[in-house]
């Protein structure tokens, strides 16, 4: 039976994330085992930092990335993509009842954290910068550094996936009353494409099996019974419903 | 407090990959920096100028970077000229990066050290015809040992921190492994609190011992 | 080179070293056969430690030729700096083993006992049987009436300890050719008898001895020749009768002459 | 390749030499702080009462003992999480990351620094240690003016070594959101989704690096002119 | 305790010190005025130096007192372990200055210069202004015939440059005791003349010095008064004359038959 080797994360809940047992768990890692299924391959997680990813597909350690990685030029220069696989909205995490909305001007005089070179940065800064909208935005290495300056009120919102704001505010965010606020932001142009299965470059022949396994769960509902278990809205890719 | 019960186990498999790992790349770290400080003070500038230089160049780098660069790196030459029949683990490629950053640094401490022996100590040595190596065995490091006990302490003490570095190519030490229990449980406290307690615990277990080596080198010294 | 002085155990001819700039040796000549017991003489930074130190090269001379049983040490010049060093350093390990030192600082191996001091060369390099080597140590700590501090470490020995362990350890070695480094001067004068017996009874024996010495009591009576060095040159030489009795260097006459109006 | 290099430095020159800037004020501060620190640290670490000594034990246990980025984490996430310690005086430096990052660093060098000159103490001969006693001077005079000297050259490679790896231990100031030419090659890095950014970074600090070797020689050099060659 | 002493520059009673268990020193009396010159002799590890050391507390003593111009070194017993300690540090710290040493082993610092190394003290414990301070030292340093070395590291000294470096130091502190351990051992006759002139001017200046020596001319001529130590122990106490001429204690006859049958 033919290996396929998926380099994924092990610290990326609630996608994929090792849970007390040192069990891969996750979105990703659920929907990964399917696909494998379909493609009739036995599928080999091998979890590292999400830096090494693609220096592990040239160096021939792994065969493909699951793990949340969205397309753009340049990774595509050295990679090759699969169809895409999630598009996830994006919304802002703030304390309820406090009127902090999706509405711009309820930010002004606010200091609105996102984590360093993610689209949420890029949004902010191209479309709200601080000098006519009168928002601060505090760049962080990574979210869970932006959720504790949240809860010490440092800053007074996070923008990021609502994927993963959901999951911290489940475990953690509830207890100091912060929520998903507004409605999520809408911007295309900026939120992109969505992400997709990474794959050596020049692999066609994976690349087409994980199309095919993409259509397949996106199709036969799997997708969407996956979706539900994790999230109250659903992460598709437009495209494809 | 739930949270971290429950990753216990975890941790202590984490635990284990950090001393496992630590202790290797000490062994080997040592017994590089040692010749490299040796080549270091050689009286041939072709052995000294090049030895310092790399030395100097590697405490440089960034040490994520060194280890990206050795696992992969590393990997991608024997793929391309052994047809990738030797492959690399992870643990091996963190040995090799962590031992020669080791060396590096400790070939600084040993060149340092080494230069304090009392010249007249040396000259005995020499002068009752003794040859480079025993001079170096049983003259020069014995002696210099005991100056250097205590840089070599901090040493190993960032050496067992920084195999976390090792993370990057998957291998999951103690402090991974609690970084991903916090990632999942949202508890980064608590688990960081946790692994901090364990990294004293280790690092004061191996400071009596390196008290025992002081003591041991320090005698016939006041 | 070698056959006129086949007999010859240590021969150095026309020595030369500086040290930053300044010509401490300049030019010395100096031949020992076996039985000779060689005094220098000289006043304080005359050079007569930096002599002894270049025979066996821990200073190596600007220029000169040392023999040593009659095999010639190889010197080449070090690029265009000039300072010499040797051509096969193995040579001169080699060479080092047929000569033991006693230091003006004693310079005893601090992380070994008085035991491990005395019996560490014989063993690693004479490759003495462990066994021997300690029966020998003991014998010679004995001889210096040091036996029963075997297990001290150097650092809790008295001055004149030390030097008599230093001592020790030369005598350990059985060399062909010592070198003394004012051996006695930190020793009471009837240790200084009883290490001068021990001298005697090595020249007997048919070894060659250097000793540097301000005691002019043994250059008078143990020394089968005296050397004078002053400002690095030699400046009296030869059997102590006729140095000390015909004095011709007005050098010598007032370094002689300031110990009689002590 | 060398090409996509130079073109990132050119590009955004300016924000690397901020990060850059930010860097060494760091590294200087901090090295020049904890230095400062580690000397009585050191003195305290040899000291004959047992009190004093098993306080400096206990500090560079605890500081060399946990990871830095656990401590800079505890510093500025950890303090902050209390009401109380947000309406002291402290909060004064603990609410700037700089100033954060500055603290954690200069602790935690130091302790590092009094264990390397703790063994250029032990290495000081007892001997010259007696002869300072015997010419009158005190416990104070005699590490301010013979012991210290001494032992600060002998311990001089292994000082430098901690301020070289002081160098890149900075980079974890990015986790506070300090921007320091680690945290700017991040940045970019996940702005352009390539590693260039770090790769620039990392020769920076090479560079750095070198620079800091050599001066560390020369210094060495000078504290020990009176050592044989 | 200091009315009948008052003219007493030093007084030590009963002073006992071991080490690992070994008495070393079994209770040794001793005072001395200005102008005195005591001659300490004894055979190689009888104690000396380590009488010397006591005095200025480098070693503690296990018991015994103290006393400097009259002012008593006040000790207690640290704890159940029995050593004792000082009880006031600074009291012993201001006792030291009016003490200098010559080490047996000379004990320069090495990262100073040969100037440094005889300025320093006078400079930084006496206070005294830095001109000064470097003026004293080149007299000293000259006195000793070494002022051209003035900027050489204790390195590149001869053995016997160190001890006349340290003799300088010990000078520039203008002490009111000076304590000498084997001051000459390292000179040559010639410099033992020059160096025992500077001493006998120090005397008559009204100074009061300790001086362990092997040099029974030193002792005959210099010394005011001669103590012979052994095993811990004074055995002979007088003036040269008395003690030479006496010779009451048989292990002291012994020690000076052993130097004529030289
Ligand atoms: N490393 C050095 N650098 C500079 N000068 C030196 C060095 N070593 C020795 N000298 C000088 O060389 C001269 C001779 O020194 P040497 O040790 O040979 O004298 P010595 O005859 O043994 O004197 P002593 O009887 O005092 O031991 C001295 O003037 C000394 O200052
Ligand atoms: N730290 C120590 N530990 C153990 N024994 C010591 C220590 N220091 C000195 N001794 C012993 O004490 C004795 C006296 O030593 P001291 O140095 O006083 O002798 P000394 O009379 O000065 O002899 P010398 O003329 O040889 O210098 C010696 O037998 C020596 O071995
Ligand atoms: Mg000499
Ligand atoms: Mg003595």
């Amino acid at each position: 039976e033919e290996v396929v080797r998926i380099g994924t994360l092990a610290d990326y809940a609630p996608f994929e994330y090792r849970d007390p047992s040192g069990q891969l768990k996750g979105m990703e890692i659920e929907l990964g085992q399917q696909m494998c299924q379909h493609m009739r391959v036995k599928c080999q997680w091998v979890t590292m930092d999400f830096d090494a990813l693609i220096p592990a597909l040239k160096a021939h350690k792994i065969d493909a990335a699951l793990a949340q990685m969205s397309v753009n030029p340049e990774r595509l220069k050295t990679v090759d993509f699969s169809r895409i696989f999630t598009i996830a909205p994006v919304q802002y995490v703030a304390k309820g009842l406090t009127g902090i909305s999706d509405n711009p001007a309820s930010l002004r005089g606010k200091t609105v954290g996102v984590q360093s070179g993610s689209i949420h940065e890029s949004y902010l800064k191209t479309r709200l910068p601080s000098a006519s909208s009168g928002i601060e935005m505090k760049v962080y290495q990574g979210l869970d550094q932006a959720w504790l300056d949240l809860q010490a009120g440092r800053i007074q919102a996070v923008l990021a996936d609502s994927t993963v704001g959901l999951d911290w505010i489940t475990k953690e965010g509830r207890k100091g009353g912060f929520v998903l606020v507004g409605k999520p932001v809408s911007d295309p142009e900026i939120f992109g494409e969505g992400t997709a299965v990474a794959v050596r470059k020049g692999d066609a022949r994976l690349k087409a099996r994980f199309d095919q396994a993409i259509a397949t769960v996106l199709g036969n509902g799997s997708f969407a019974a996956v979706n539900k278990q994790y999230f109250p809205f659903s992460i598709a890719p437009v495209a494809a419903k | 407090m739930n949270d971290l019960a429950d990753y216990a186990n975890q941790l202590l498999a984490g635990a284990l990959v950090t001393i496992e790992l630590a202790l290797t790349s000490l062994l080997f770290g040592l017994l590089l920096g040692l010749a490299a400080a040796w080549a270091k003070l050689a009286p041939s500038p072709w052995l000294r100028h090049p030895v310092t230089l790399l030395s100097n160049v590697l405490r440089g780098i960034p040490e994520f970077l060194i280890i990206l660069i050795f696992y992969f790196g590393l990997s991608n030459f024997l793929a391309d000229h052994f047809d990738g029949a030797i492959e690399i683990s992870p643990f091996f490629g963190g040995v090799f990066a962590l031992s020669i950053i080791f060396a590096a640094y400790s070939s600084e401490v040993f060149r340092g050290a080494f230069l304090e022996v009392g010249r007249g100590q040396l000259e005995a040595g020499q002068a009752y015809g003794l040859n480079r190596f025993q001079l170096f065995c049983f003259i020069r490091l014995p002696l210099a040992w005991r100056t250097a006990l205590p840089s070599l302490n901090n040493m190993w003490q960032s050496l067992l921190k920084d195999t976390s570095l090792i993370s990057v190519v998957g291998l999951e030490d103690m402090l991974r492994k609690a970084q991903i229990g916090a990632q999942y449980t949202k508890q980064p406290f608590l688990f960081y609190a946790a692994v901090a307690l364990v990294y004293l615990l280790l690092l004061a277990a191996s400071n009596p011992l390196f008290g025992a080596l002081e003591k041991s080198a320090n005698k016939g010294f006041r | 080179m070698s056959d006129g002085n086949s007999r010859e155990v240590l021969r150095v001819e026309d020595l030369h070293k500086s040290f930053g700039g300044i010509e401490i040796l300049k030019g010395i000549t100096l031949a020992a056969k076996p039985h000779d017991v060689i005094s220098i003489l000289g006043s304080s930074g005359s050079g007569k430690s930096t002599f002894l130190r270049c025979i066996n090269f821990l200073e190596t001379p600007d220029c000169g030729r040392i023999s040593v049983n009659g095999e010639q040490i190889r010197l080449r010049q070090d690029g265009k700096r000039g300072a010499f060093v040797a051509e096969d350093p193995a040579q001169i390990v080699k060479m080092r083993r047929k000569l033991a030192m006693v230091f003006q600082q004693f310079n005893l191996w601090a992380h070994m006992t008085v035991l491990q001091n005395v019996m560490f060369a014989p063993m690693r390099v004479l490759k003495i049987d462990k066994k021997d080597a300690e029966l020998t140590a003991l014998a010679m700590l004995e001889k210096v009436g040091l036996a029963e501090k075997r297990h001290h470490y150097p650092s809790q020995l008295s001055g004149g300890q030390q030097q008599r362990v230093a001592i020790a350890r030369a005598l350990a070695m059985e060399p062909d050719v010592m070198l003394f480094d004012e051996p006695t001067s930190a020793l009471d004068p009837e240790l200084v008898g009883e290490v001068l017996k021990v001298m005697r009874a090595l020249a007997e024996d048919g070894r060659t001895m250097l000793v540097v010495t301000h005691e002019m009591g043994f250059a008078r009576e143990v020394a089968s020749r005296v050397v004078f060095l002053h400002q690095g040159r030699v400046e009296e030489d030869g059997t102590p009768d006729e140095v000390f009795a015909s004095q011709k260097s007005p050098r010598f006459q007032k370094f002689l002459s300031s110990m009689s109006n002590k | 390749m060398l090409y996509d290099y130079l073109g990132f430095a050119f590009e955004h020159g300016q924000e690397l030499l901020d990060g850059l800037w930010i860097t060494l004020k760091l590294l200087a501060l901090s090295s020049l702080g904890g230095f400062l620190l580690a000397l009585p640290l050191a003195v305290a670490r040899v000291s004959p009462n047992r009190t004093v000594a098993a306080l400096a034990r206990g500090y560079s246990a605890l500081f060399r003992g946990t990871p830095l980025l656990v401590q800079i984490f505890i510093l500025y996430y950890g303090f902050s999480q209390f009401e109380a310690v947000r309406n002291s005086p402290a909060w004064f430096v603990l609410a700037d990351a700089f100033n954060c990052a500055l603290l954690a660093l200069t602790l935690n060098i130091a302790a590092y620094m009094a264990e390397d000159l703790r063994a250029g103490i032990i290495g000081v001969p007892h001997g010259e240690k007696e002869a300072a006693l015997a010419y009158g001077m005190g416990r104070c005079g005699s590490y301010l003016h013979i012991i210290l000297p001494r032992a600060i050259g002998i311990a001089a490679p292994a000082l430098g070594n901690e301020v070289v790896s002081q160098l890149k231990a900075s980079a974890l100031a990015s986790v506070i959101t300090v921007l320091e030419v680690t945290g700017v090659a991040r940045r970019f890095s996940a702005q352009s989704y390539s590693t260039d950014p770090l790769i620039v970074a990392g020769l920076l600090y090479v560079a750095v690096t070198l620079l800091l070797s050599l001066l560390a020689r020369l210094a060495e050099r000078r504290i020990n002119c009176h050592q044989p060659r």
